[in-house]
């Protein structure tokens, strides 16, 4: 891969898949609320006054103007629901909601319309939208901000869901969720946006449904989601210290999920360890952790270990978001428990 | 607004074919002869027909439950709608959606809605398509005077508004949501005098009487279409038949429904447009002898067409996904 | 137990829990869409037009007027969340989703507002709300009438989930939703309404968070939810007359969900199939699999086997929606696969 | 509507406590000392007390995410707000809520709230419950601009009216929703305008002149304890500080800011009753100071209250729950 890279952040590389779609395809249009903000407001008719609420789509309407990224009223199911049917009527709008965890005012839309209308019309539509969300605790921005719940858009058929945790994965798989004709639900963990990377410059996709191996070992598969592939790879730093290679796989994409790389890793390890920041109930960490005692159990040597968010909504209190989520120290202690 | 003598055959032939479909299917329900939840549009034809009779084919409807009368008025054909409704392969949606979902996207037509208040955020999503590809297609969007209370209704026109889109908005206020009265559910006198809360045209006009619902829809699909934003339109009318099919329907009079029978609209039409020498006893006739014809055509149709096959029902979730990971874990 | 019963359909019993529940305690009110119906109807003052959309409040207004059985307008957002509010300040309100399809267009009163309420604010207040809501597939009533989806609510913490199979089962675990103090979704499958049992007479309350053994047996442990325990039990015929002895063991209530029994069979079978007619991925069928195969590994002779719907919507035709709901043949054929 | 001089008094007072709070806590935030999204109510002062001086403790309110001015106003006890802020023990929600959720259920505060619009429906919920068991206690709702385009609060509107409930719907329209204007994004003229479509009173206020809030106030409670349902009351208004402490706020003038600080609400009202002799200069003196001393020992009480333990992480979720089922898995 003859790719040339910089070193950006998080943010720069979904602002750059944005631009690089946008500039790609005139259909794609962007919309959220203060995406662009100051609409209407004298001297903004050309510039933004936010970018979002932390900036990550800064200078798109400087660039694309507003016709094509469109501040928004706080009506979530509006225009959520306008992204859908504007999607399966010809455009390919990147809808924003701005956390996750607004999803309860709009989820119809997204789950019962836009995921829905192609089965239900039998095949006769297609629905090409991407929903772009911002997930995670650490913010210290208490119980309805900080959730994560791509579990429950992965429960449900119809919907796509992507979990970047890097700048490159980031950059390629927004690329591939907006050229996608699928509806596409695209997780933003907040705490990622100032974690840099290497970043490819120009047209760079990363094809969905394909897991990633971010460190290679043969001792325990470690699968980790979004910011928790940090913690996973701190922790294997620490055992590596102590003798242990883990092997770090990050899927991704969790609808479709790469179960062949998954469970590949775990007839080369034997032993399974899932780190989810989400809520443990019905969650990705049992979806992952069933799927490979379902179809790898022969191979496993060991019970598989499951580090989670505990059953409780996220609290304020740094002392406690704290003991919220999962650490390298508690991941590293899971995998002990399987060796 | 001026009413051609094509015009007007072609509205009378819709309604009549709306009632003729809705009356036929509401025995094949009683026969068990189509199954699940069955919401009928009779009584109700003069509201789409009036705003379809605006739209060409690239326009866009959004629908609710009760949306066989507005696939007909945007021109569905009938025979792949009868077969839908009897879950074969050769429905509209192949068998996948039945009458709550039925659909016809390549005639604008983006499906029957099984929420209530589902429609008005997707036809805004039409509308911006047609105003940011600068194709000058409007879109109606039919809701009943229960949705008028879904918060969705209330996004969708505010939206609608601010975005300038070529949204009509229909509320088909039949008086009812299933045996809620909109005297109890709904706060305002007349829903229209809700378009105020969007700065938007509003107007209340007697479903009924499908010559002032011509009139209403004429002018604020041309609002629309002339890139002039939004208007609601609160259609009165009344539905002939229960909610839906099995209703014992305790909540109205029968005096109330006799009266509404009396006025029928399609009746109200035909005299109209004989008076106005736009039709002849005759072609009203034909006309209903053809509706008589071509829904017999479609029950054959519907059911000779085979059923799809089980495994059918793991296709069409997705555009691309990879087949093995839909089916059952077990 | 000397309890005297009677033959009752499970309609019955969830109106017969409802009256217990209301002439208990005056604070219990009822809402929803046409649950008493013709509301301001004349001749409507003191009685029912529908008693609900399948007969299942019939007769409630008659007994407790209008002041305690509230029709609502179709704002699920705003009666729900008004139960909330109402559940916080002094009532103990019944309010009812008629699909739980429909939770896409109130959930954030559920799960952020109820749910979190007494999460947020350290304690200081509780939320005693039942949302009585209607599952299921089998209906004829397609993409949007016809979905489960417990596991979502199951997820959320501060949710109770409880998914009765049988009327007794019914009248007792709503009697204890009712009087519980957190906040409750109660899922009853349309399917089961018309279906009979042994119905104790009385007061009668089933303990939230205790599963139940529909069938003793000693070769495989079966884990069936709601109309899935019928599916099991009719399986579970089949294989007696092959010489196989399930065990059927329906948990009833999915959060807090009873893993001791379930685990307690497990380790006496040493193999597990759950049956779940919700979508696969993140689900309670992953979630009881993945529990089990975490804590009782050593236990397990074969790998767990997942009963479930497809990862697609319910489609409308009965050809099609027969293929989507589990079926005996097949629970029958995944014990078969763990023997 | 007469205002006897304690009232007079204690609004002053309510007010400065608020003013002097969000001052504090804006360098708080600056300094590191509170984390996380911190929404400043300095400039709305006399919604929140005009509202509040009609209620007593038995009464409920429901806020927003803008909410420390909505707690003072309703009594609730500054040393726990400011320990909330901080996180700790001692805080409202023993440090669970944060800014975003400081709430005092037993002064009827039901909570800020992180879900624009999601009060409306928890206000007619309070207001059922009052009106069930015939307490003639009042829910007020405060909601901001942009909460007007929010579904839920449509919903609550049409609920309340219907079921006559007692609730006080305060628009809290501070022209912005984010950095996005009202004018853009609200379809209405002005907001109160929607009253209509409820058939409940309506009416715009200025939300600087503390006199006009109470009394549009006054009448809209009266009327909901007399068992005449709900209002609607839009206060124009104008926040001082940015959307959150962060907020750079270049959507807006120096000179638009500069403008409403000439107009101050506490300083307009402190003329006001000067000059009609329901104060003396130096009783507001004493309020500025003893305001001020107010607040540097709540934030006294709040560095000095202990951090939870982590594991309280674990507590208060549910009523009962088995404790081991709350644990992270590993
Ligand atoms: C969100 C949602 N809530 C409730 C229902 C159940 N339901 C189906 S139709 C209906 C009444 C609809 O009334 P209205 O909008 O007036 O339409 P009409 O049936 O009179 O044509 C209800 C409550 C639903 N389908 N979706
Ligand atoms: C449902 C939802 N959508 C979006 C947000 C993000 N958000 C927080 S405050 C805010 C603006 C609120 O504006 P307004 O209602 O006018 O209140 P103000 O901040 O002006 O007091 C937005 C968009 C949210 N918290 N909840
Ligand atoms: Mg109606
Ligand atoms: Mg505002």
């Amino acid at each position: 891969m003859a790719v040339t890279t910089r070193t950006a952040t998080f943010r720069e590389a979904v602002n750059e898949a944005l631009v690089q779609e946008m500039e790609r395809d005139p259909t794609v249009v962007l919309m959220g609320e203060d995406v662009a903000g100051g609409a209407d407001v004298e001297g903004f008719e050309e510039k933004g006054a936010w970018g979002g609420v932390l900036g990550v789509t800064t200078g798109l309407v400087e660039r694309f103007g507003r016709g094509r990224v469109l501040d928004t009223p706080i009506s979530e199911s509006g225009y959520i629901g306008a992204a859908g049917g504007a999607a399966a009527t010809g455009l390919r709008p990147v809808a924003e909601l701005m956390f996750v965890d607004f999803f309860g005012v709009c989820l119809d839309q997204i789950y019962n319309q836009a995921a829905k209308l192609r089965y239900m019309f039998g095949g006769a539509a297609k629905v090409p939208m991407t929903v772009r969300t911002m997930i995670g605790a650490g913010f210290r921005a208490a119980g309805q901000h900080s959730g994560c719940h791509y579990s429950v858009f992965t429960h449900f058929p119809g919907l796509k869901t992507v979990v970047p945790s890097t700048p490159a994965d980031a950059k390629g798989l927004l690329a591939a969720s907006i050229r996608d004709d699928d509806p596409v639900v695209f997780f933003e963990h907040k705490l990622l946006y100032d974690t840099e990377g290497e970043l490819p410059e120009g047209d760079y996709v990363v094809e969905l449904g394909t897991a990633d191996i971010k460190r290679e070992g043969d001792t325990v598969t470690v699968v980790a989601i979004g910011r928790m592939v940090q913690m996973a790879l701190e922790a294997a730093q620490a055992l590596a210290a102590e003798g242990f290679e883990i092997e770090v796989v990050d899927p991704r994409t969790l609808s479709p999920l790469d179960t062949d790389t998954i469970l590949a890793s775990v007839r080369k390890t034997g032993r399974l360890v899932v780190v989810d920041e989400d809520n443990p109930r019905c969650s990705m960490a049992t979806d992952i952790a069933a799927t490979v005692a379902h179809e790898a159990f022969d191979h496993l040597d060991a019970p598989p270990q499951l580090v989670t968010a505990p059953h409780t909504p996220v609290p304020f209190s740094p002392v406690l978001e704290d003991f919220y989520v999962p650490t390298p120290e508690r991941v590293a202690a899971a995998v002990r428990a399987t060796l | 607004m001026e009413l051609t003598k094509d015009k007007a055959l072609w509205m009378y032939e819709r309604m009549v074919l709306v009632r003729t479909f809705e009356e036929r299917v509401s025995k094949l329900f009683a026969d068990g002869e189509i199954p699940g939840f069955v919401h009928l549009y009779a009584g109700e034809e003069a509201v789409a027909v009036g705003v379809c009779a605006h739209l060409d084919h690239a326009d866009f409807i959004t629908s609710t439950h009760r949306g066989h009368g507005h696939c007909i008025a945007k021109g569905v054909d009938v025979k792949r709608m009868m077969a839908e409704l009897f879950g074969r392969v050769d429905g509209l949606c192949r068998g996948k959606g039945g009458s709550m979902h039925v659909a016809d996207v390549s005639m604008g037509m983006l499906g029957a809605n099984g929420i209530v208040g589902g429609g008005p955020p997707l036809a805004c999503g039409a509308a911006l398509t047609a105003k940011t590809l600068g194709t000058q297609q409007v879109a109606a969007c039919f809701f009943g005077d229960g949705a008028a209370e879904q918060g969705t209704t209330h996004e969708g026109m505010n939206l609608a508004a601010i975005w300038n889109l070529p949204v009509v908005f229909v509320c088909e206020n039949n008086q009812f949501a299933e045996s809620t009265p909109v005297t109890y559910h709904c706060a305002a006198g007349d829903i229209a005098e809700r378009a105020a809360s969007y700065n938007i045209p509003g107007v209340t006009v007697d479903g009924f009487d499908l010559l002032a619902m011509y009139e209403a829809a004429g002018a604020a699909v041309e609002r629309a279409r002339a890139g002039e934003g939004p208007s609601l339109i609160e259609a009165k009318t009344w539905r002939y038949f229960g909610h839906f099919e099995g209703d014992q329907v305790t909540y109205r009079t029968a005096e109330q429904s006799a009266d509404y029978r009396e006025r029928d609209p399609i009746k109200r039409f035909a005299d109209q447009i004989v008076s106005r020498d736009l039709a002849v006893p005759g072609d009203l006739e034909t006309i209903q002898r053809s509706a008589e014809t071509e829904i017999e055509e479609a029950l054959e149709y519907a059911r000779s067409s085979p059923m799809p096959q089980p495994e059918d029902c793991l296709t069409d979730v997705y555009v691309s996904y990879p087949a093995a990971k839909l089916a059952a874990s077990a």
